[in-house]
């Protein structure tokens, strides 16, 4: 049995007292020991943020690369090792900004990882810039009077990307949130997980309160049907009095990108070592 | 010795270049020698592109510019190539063109009208066939076996079925009859079968595709671009025979970005593409440094800047690829110059990488690229290949490790023992900051200095595998040449002319290992020549530059080009003509 | 008036004969001149690739970029001179692949530009690799086996994006394509005009007949409401033996980027000059 | 001359930043000097971070090391900054800290504890007011009028209402009269009102976006990245007021495509970063390059490769900014010293740019962009810079304009008169393929030939507008140092220190034009020096390499520094030491 204790790193984390990078933190690792991962099986591949700093604190193997190139950087990863399991902690800066091309790309490829957006509406590393998931109206320090952009709107991204696993969270709260992760975790394919993620210091707009005030649970919903592409499209433009959070589309037994290569059908690719000879007859090809 | 230069020039979209690198084949099948040049438009139909076939009983060094055999497609091939024809080469043309025949014999030359149109439709097939029967055709005129070029078509058109291949073939017999009938006589350079070793045919591109495979590489990435593409193009083609997991990405910044993250959990990546897809790797180049990631770039040029000419060649990349990405980290840059080289970089590229556990670039150019030679098939050698993983550590190591592992342990060289994610004994961090030996983030700066210092160190322990350039021809001589990449070819023949009327006049240094400069070999190698020259396709001599940056060397004189061509031999010639008349007048 | 003539520049399309990218230029000529559009007040922002020559072909202001840039690019061009009518013209792979990211944010921002996507579901002018609109199954020289990923689905994509005119017009059918231009061109905002383009060299499969079989118009159903975003949505997703062209979404009335703007309330930037002097009160600021 | 060093030293999150600035400004308000250096983590919380500020009653040349006050708003920063404290020297610190008092004595200096916490919440003020407190204190010990401090309060809290200004001003006042009353007579370092010139206290970012919006620049992309982002702040606070389109982009990509376009119609674009944005960036350079758009990059470096110390110094991408992007075009390189510099280059940077109709990077880095440093008002000439727009054509010329519009028209200097889209006479195309004068995409030879060359040719005539490297210090010199950037003002402080204890030791070679190298301006410069160094912040002496590179002078001594901190006029003597007890032995 793995504890959330294998995932203690002696590293403590230089997040603000009270920031949602932690309640996200305590769920990534409650999540992977219920689900008996062990911590040499992960690996964590983040951007650049304060939230991609998760795996610094924690004791599992990590590759944090540049700011918004997480994903393609795990699809390499995923794709010639996929007995790890793969998760990407990184913001929404990073993910839908910087990085929001290799969203759409990664959701159509079903590429088999869990991608959890640490979203704050906010860039937080850079100390308070606008983000592309700041409400319109949102004052900034590059919005001196509100900005004037429509927020991106990841959930309905990643549904009209072709996502298999489309989810949001609070890291107000810990339990759905460790369900949604364990979730993501059983899925097979690209899992995106949303995490509202209160920011303290530069987003004093979407607090814990503002959110506490407004989510509801999908899943608590009795009517709510997740593999319903246009129930989901619809949940996906709600915003307001009332905030869903949950799974708001799941389809499964959609092969992963991985599953279609023949070459990885008997194990990933650098189990297989390398070849150590090429026969001679491959000249013939030339000749 | 018998030798002959072909010509095949058409509108884009008439299908030359496969036209072309077919013939290529079957001459190397009746024991020919050849060495190509592809000259297309960035465009799919319209404007003329040509294929060159440099052919000889005898090995070939470069291609040259007169021209034997015109193939003519269109009439503006003619208008083009004419003035390269030699008095006695023939010029072969469908009579719809309607080419003023005169012209062709002002120059001494025969024309050729055969209806190649006609004869195509004879045997059943479309207007696109007139290739092959111009190819019939050349084999009817210069007594080339036509059963090596129906042994080709039966190969390239498997895929098709029996009823394409049976009417090529009829298109490209008939042509071929009626061309050696009517015209056979009178055209008197000879293609004859020659007996002897097994020779194949080449590009740069497939010989690195193939010695990257030989070397193990079994994870390629790309973005289309041309003259990278057909490197992921051979490899995606062989990866379920060889296991490769290939992956044409959304763009150049995700192809590099997914090779980082493959390499980092032991995959042999490879990442070919040109000048435009580099430029969007340089971010993540300077990522796997920092990560000390072995990734290996190929870098096929192509003029610049921007866009510019798509499809043509150039020179131009070098000091970019030296200084591409922020900040300083170990890469190592490479560039070959014939086939065989590029076979051998295609493996030592990726060996390299592994043992240093950083970048490497292996730079090349359309005209290496694309340009199809023969060789001996014993100059490939399958087994010469020898993987080196460098300081990778099996799980066996990691098994008996005791301790913390560290991934950017401190050493001498500046190489950690590398382990790969996934061992109970070792699991570790890796970041794109600054880091200690364990890979957290790190910002003091006695860290930093030791750190950064560590990983410089490797350019240095890299040395030890940096070779001094190459030589061409004997120790002495007026002229020393000195040259990178694709150039050698022309050169060399460019070279052997002026040492055939003078004896010694001209040799040559060749650079291959580029980055980092092995300056203690190199000084012997430069030093004592009576007049340097570097000959380089770009407007600024940049091997010239890197020269004299990093050894201290001044060469004074250039012969340039940067019009999109290649060099020949006969351009360096007439250039190296100028320069004297230049410095004779002071 | 305007005529089509006036948009007659002397080179010729490199295009095959019967690429579908005639099509399209033709009804943008005859879009242009319909709306009364001179030559000299537009500007044509292009990328790389077979479709992004068009300007290259015809008698306008040209500015070809980058493959995949041409959005952002337009942008800056918009932003400066607003006086001009902004077009862009360029590929699936250099808009949905490359371009992805700027595509989403140029929706969310509502740049006033009108931008054509020649989509031939294929890589033209690099001849022949698959392109991320290519279906699955689909065998080009990189998927030798069949695509083994879910197309991008540019109007779904565009819909999530929070586009204002988001539309789908085919090569092959002429009048209706020109009344898409105009109506893109009418429309104040973002507009999106994806375009089959039947690509005769490099796809086999999404030919003209392919194309004549299976598209029907979205403005001839009579309870179709362009004005419903779910019911876009819904449209977005159907592909088989009925595909729709024609707008899919229209909301009018949003404000566009530029006219959020103070500075260019009462012209465009360029129009107001460089300014000649900074007054020596700026210095107080350091003080 | 009364001198003292400051330095408040805490955690990240404990907003020194803006305390640190304001006290310049207060500083300055009292009619001093100051000389400020930054040093931050790449975190928002914890982790030391500190505030330097050097202040005199005289012009100050650098900052230094030793210290007279410290600040310490944590026990780390104590065990950090004591070593250079001075004797007669203090600390200040709450006492709950729990200072060992006799660590400080034991280097003559003295403790001061001050409730700073109580005094906040006494007036009614949060803990991180605790900064305010400790600055009231500071100018309590050094007799500084406390009403300059309050002056600042007042300003910069405007914005947060009386009462945020109210709370912080009793904050300032009871910890001044707290400190000066009980430890006013023991510190004996004094910070007194000074009168006499009026001065602006500016860093670097802020005198480029002066310079900047000067010479008329109203477009601004950017995405944000520090250092380079607080330009594009500064000119987005500004915007509306001098009619400035600035916009956050998606990615640096987005960014600089932005600025191709807004330049391309006529806007005066500028796109601030630093290295990583840069990388992604240089496709459209190139891009820049050959449509011949004149767009600015302000590149402020940080350390590398990749993210490394993201908040600190280095002068590491020079040999990058210059070789930039594939393929061959002109570019202009610069990188001012001083925060005067500064302001000209920000301006000079949009005229060059747009007089050669190519892209022109300015290059700084952290230290001397972020580091705050008083000047006399009359040195920054609001009127000293005048907009040259180069060859662009008004609507008047185009109104007159006879036969087509040719956009890149060849001429002699490589210059073609410039329209902007939009008037009836001048329809024109351009792109990134190769083209003709007409914008038109030509892939033939002599074409090519000719508008390659004519792009190049601007490069030669730019050279006109470099100018030589400028000189300190007098003719002559036993060493002769060579540098570039921010790395001058603790050189030239470290230059005065030889000079003054040896008359004529040492004197500066300072480089502001690095591309193109204006060679023969150059020359006279560098050559009969008798010893000379190269002092930069990098691992490779690129700066000497660049000279060896362009004038053949090869530069054997190096003093480096690649720690992310900047130089000090004490690390530079220190290392001049080094060499030359290396040199001595051999
Ligand atoms: C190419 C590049 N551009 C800019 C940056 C600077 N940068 C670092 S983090 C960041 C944004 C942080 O915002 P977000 O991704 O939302 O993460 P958060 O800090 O809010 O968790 C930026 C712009 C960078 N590291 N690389
Ligand atoms: C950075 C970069 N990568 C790759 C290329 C090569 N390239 C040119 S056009 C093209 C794709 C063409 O496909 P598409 O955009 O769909 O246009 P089409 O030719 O089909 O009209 C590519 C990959 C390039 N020009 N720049
Ligand atoms: S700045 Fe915001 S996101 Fe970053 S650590 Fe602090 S609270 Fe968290
Ligand atoms: S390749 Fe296809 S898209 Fe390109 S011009 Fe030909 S038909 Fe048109
Ligand atoms: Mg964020
Ligand atoms: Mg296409």
């Amino acid at each position: 049995m793995v504890e959330v204790q294998d995932y203690y790193y002696p590293l403590k984390p230089t997040w603000c007292p009270g920031c949602g990078n932690f309640g996200i933190w305590n769920a990534f690792k409650s999540a992977l020991a219920n689900q008996n991962i062990e911590p040499h099986e992960v690996l964590v591949v983040s951007g650049i943020g304060c939230g991609s700093k998760l795996p610094d604190y924690t004791r599992v193997n990590s590759l944090m690369t540049l700011h918004g190139r997480s994903l393609a950087v795990a699809t390499g990863a995923q794709l010639s090792n996929h007995d790890l399991k793969i998760i990407l902690a990184h913001g929404d800066g990073d993910g839908y900004s910087m990085g929001g091309n290799h969203l759409i790309h990664a959701c159509r490829r079903n590429i088999d990882v869990v991608d959890i957006y640490q979203n704050n509406k906010i860039y937080g590393l850079t100390k308070g810039q606008y983000s592309p998931t700041s409400d319109k109206g949102f004052v900034t320090k590059t919005t001196l009077a509100g900005s004037i952009e429509k927020s991106v709107n990841p959930i309905a991204l990643a549904l009209a990307a072709g996502a298999t696993f489309v989810s949001r969270g609070f890291a107000g709260e810990l339990e759905h949130l460790i369900w949604l992760i364990e979730e993501a975790l059983k899925h097979r394919g690209y899992s995106m997980i949303d995490v509202f993620q209160p920011c303290v210091t530069f987003n004093k707009v979407n607090t814990y309160q503002f959110y506490n005030k407004r989510v509801y649970k999908l899943q608590e919903e009795n009517e709510y049907d997740s593999s319903d592409l246009g129930a989901a499209f619809a949940k996906s433009q709600e915003w307001g009095d009332r905030i869903p959070i949950g799974i708001f589309y799941q389809k499964k037994g959609e092969p992963t990108y991985q599953e279609h290569l023949p070459v990885l059908e008997n194990k990933s690719l650098v189990k297989h070592g390398l070849r150590d000879s090429v026969p001679e007859e491959i000249k013939n090809e030339f000749m | 010795m018998s030798e002959l230069t072909l010509i095949i020039g058409g509108n884009a979209g008439q299908g030359l270049e496969s036209s072309g690198a077919g013939f290529c084949k079957a001459l190397n099948r009746g024991g020919l020698h050849v060495f190509s040049v592809q000259d297309n438009r960035s465009r799919i139909r319209g404007g003329h592109n040509f294929y060159l076939i440099k052919t000889s009983t005898e090995p070939i060094v470069s291609w040259t510019e007169p021209v034997h055999l015109l193939i003519a497609l269109t009439a503006e091939t003619v208008d083009i190539h004419l003035g390269k024809i030699v008095p006695g080469g023939a010029v072969v043309y469908d009579p719809s063109l309607e080419i003023d025949e005169d012209r062709i014999k002002d120059r001494e030359a025969i024309p050729i009208p055969l209806p190649l149109y006609d004869i195509a439709g004879e045997a059943g097939g479309s207007k696109m066939m007139a290739n092959t029967a111009a190819l019939g055709a050349v084999a009817g005129l210069t007594n080339f076996p036509i059963k090596h070029l129906l042994s080709v078509i039966e190969d390239n058109f498997r895929k098709k079925g029996d009823k394409v291949i049976n009417i090529n073939k009829k298109v490209a017999e008939s042509a071929h009859d009626h061309a050696a009938s009517k015209f056979g006589d009178s055209f008197k350079f000879n293609m004859e079968q020659q007996n002897g070793a097994q020779r194949m045919v080449m590009n740069g591109n497939e010989a690195i595709s193939l010695g990257a495979l030989v070397a193990g590489c079994n994870f390629v990435s790309a973005y289309p671009m041309t003259p990278g593409s057909s490197i992921f193009e051979w490899l995606n083609k062989h990866a379920d025979e060889y296991g490769i997991v290939s992956k044409q990405a959304e763009d150049e910044i995700a192809a590099v970005c997914m090779s980082v993250g493959a390499a980092h959990v032991g995959a042999r990546a490879l990442v070919p593409t040109s000048g435009g897809g580099f430029s969007l790797m340089v971010e993540a180049l300077g990522l796997a440094g920092m990560l000390e990631e072995p990734i290996v770039i190929v870098l096929a040029q192509r003029p610049g800047p921007s866009t510019s000419l798509a499809t043509r060649t150039e020179q131009a990349d070098l000091l970019y690829a030296i200084n591409a990405s922020q900040g300083e980290f170990p890469r190592i840059v490479i560039a070959p110059g014939t086939i065989e080289e590029c076979y051998e970089c295609g493996g030592r590229a990726l060996n390299l990488a592994e043992k240093y556990q950083t970048p490497v670039i292996l730079m090349t150019d359309q005209f290496l690229a694309t340009s199809n030679r023969t060789l001996d098939k014993n100059n490939i050698d399958l087994g010469a290949i020898k993987i080196d993983r460098g300081a990778l550590l099996t799980d066996d190591d990691l098994d008996k490790i005791d301790g913390e592992y560290k991934r950017y342990k401190f050493t001498e060289n500046g190489i950690s023992p590398r382990a790969l994610p996934g061992h109970q004994n070792a699991i570790f961090k890796t970041t794109s900051d600054e880091h200690n030996e364990l890979g957290e983030i790190v910002e003091a700066a006695d860290n930093r200095i030791r750190m950064n210092t560590k990983r410089m160190k490797k350019l240095e322990t890299a040395l030890a595998d940096m070779n001094p350039p190459k030589t061409h021809g004997l120790e002495d001589a007026d002229i020393t040449f000195v040259c990178w990449g694709s150039t050698l070819a022309p050169l060399t023949e460019a070279m052997n002319r002026l040492n055939n009327e003078t004896s010694n006049t001209a040799n040559i240094i060749q650079f291959i290992d580029l980055f980092p400069m092995p300056v203690e070999k190199v000084m012997p190698v430069l030093k004592n020549r009576k007049r340097l020259i570097t000959v380089e396709g770009n407007y600024t001599a940049q091997l010239g530059s890197l020269l004299q940056m990093t050894t201290g060397v001044k060469i004074e004189e250039h012969i340039l080009k940067f019009d999109g061509r290649p060099f020949s031999p006969e351009y360096i010639l007439e250039h190296l003509k100028k320069l004297e008349k230049r410095g004779r007048n002071g």
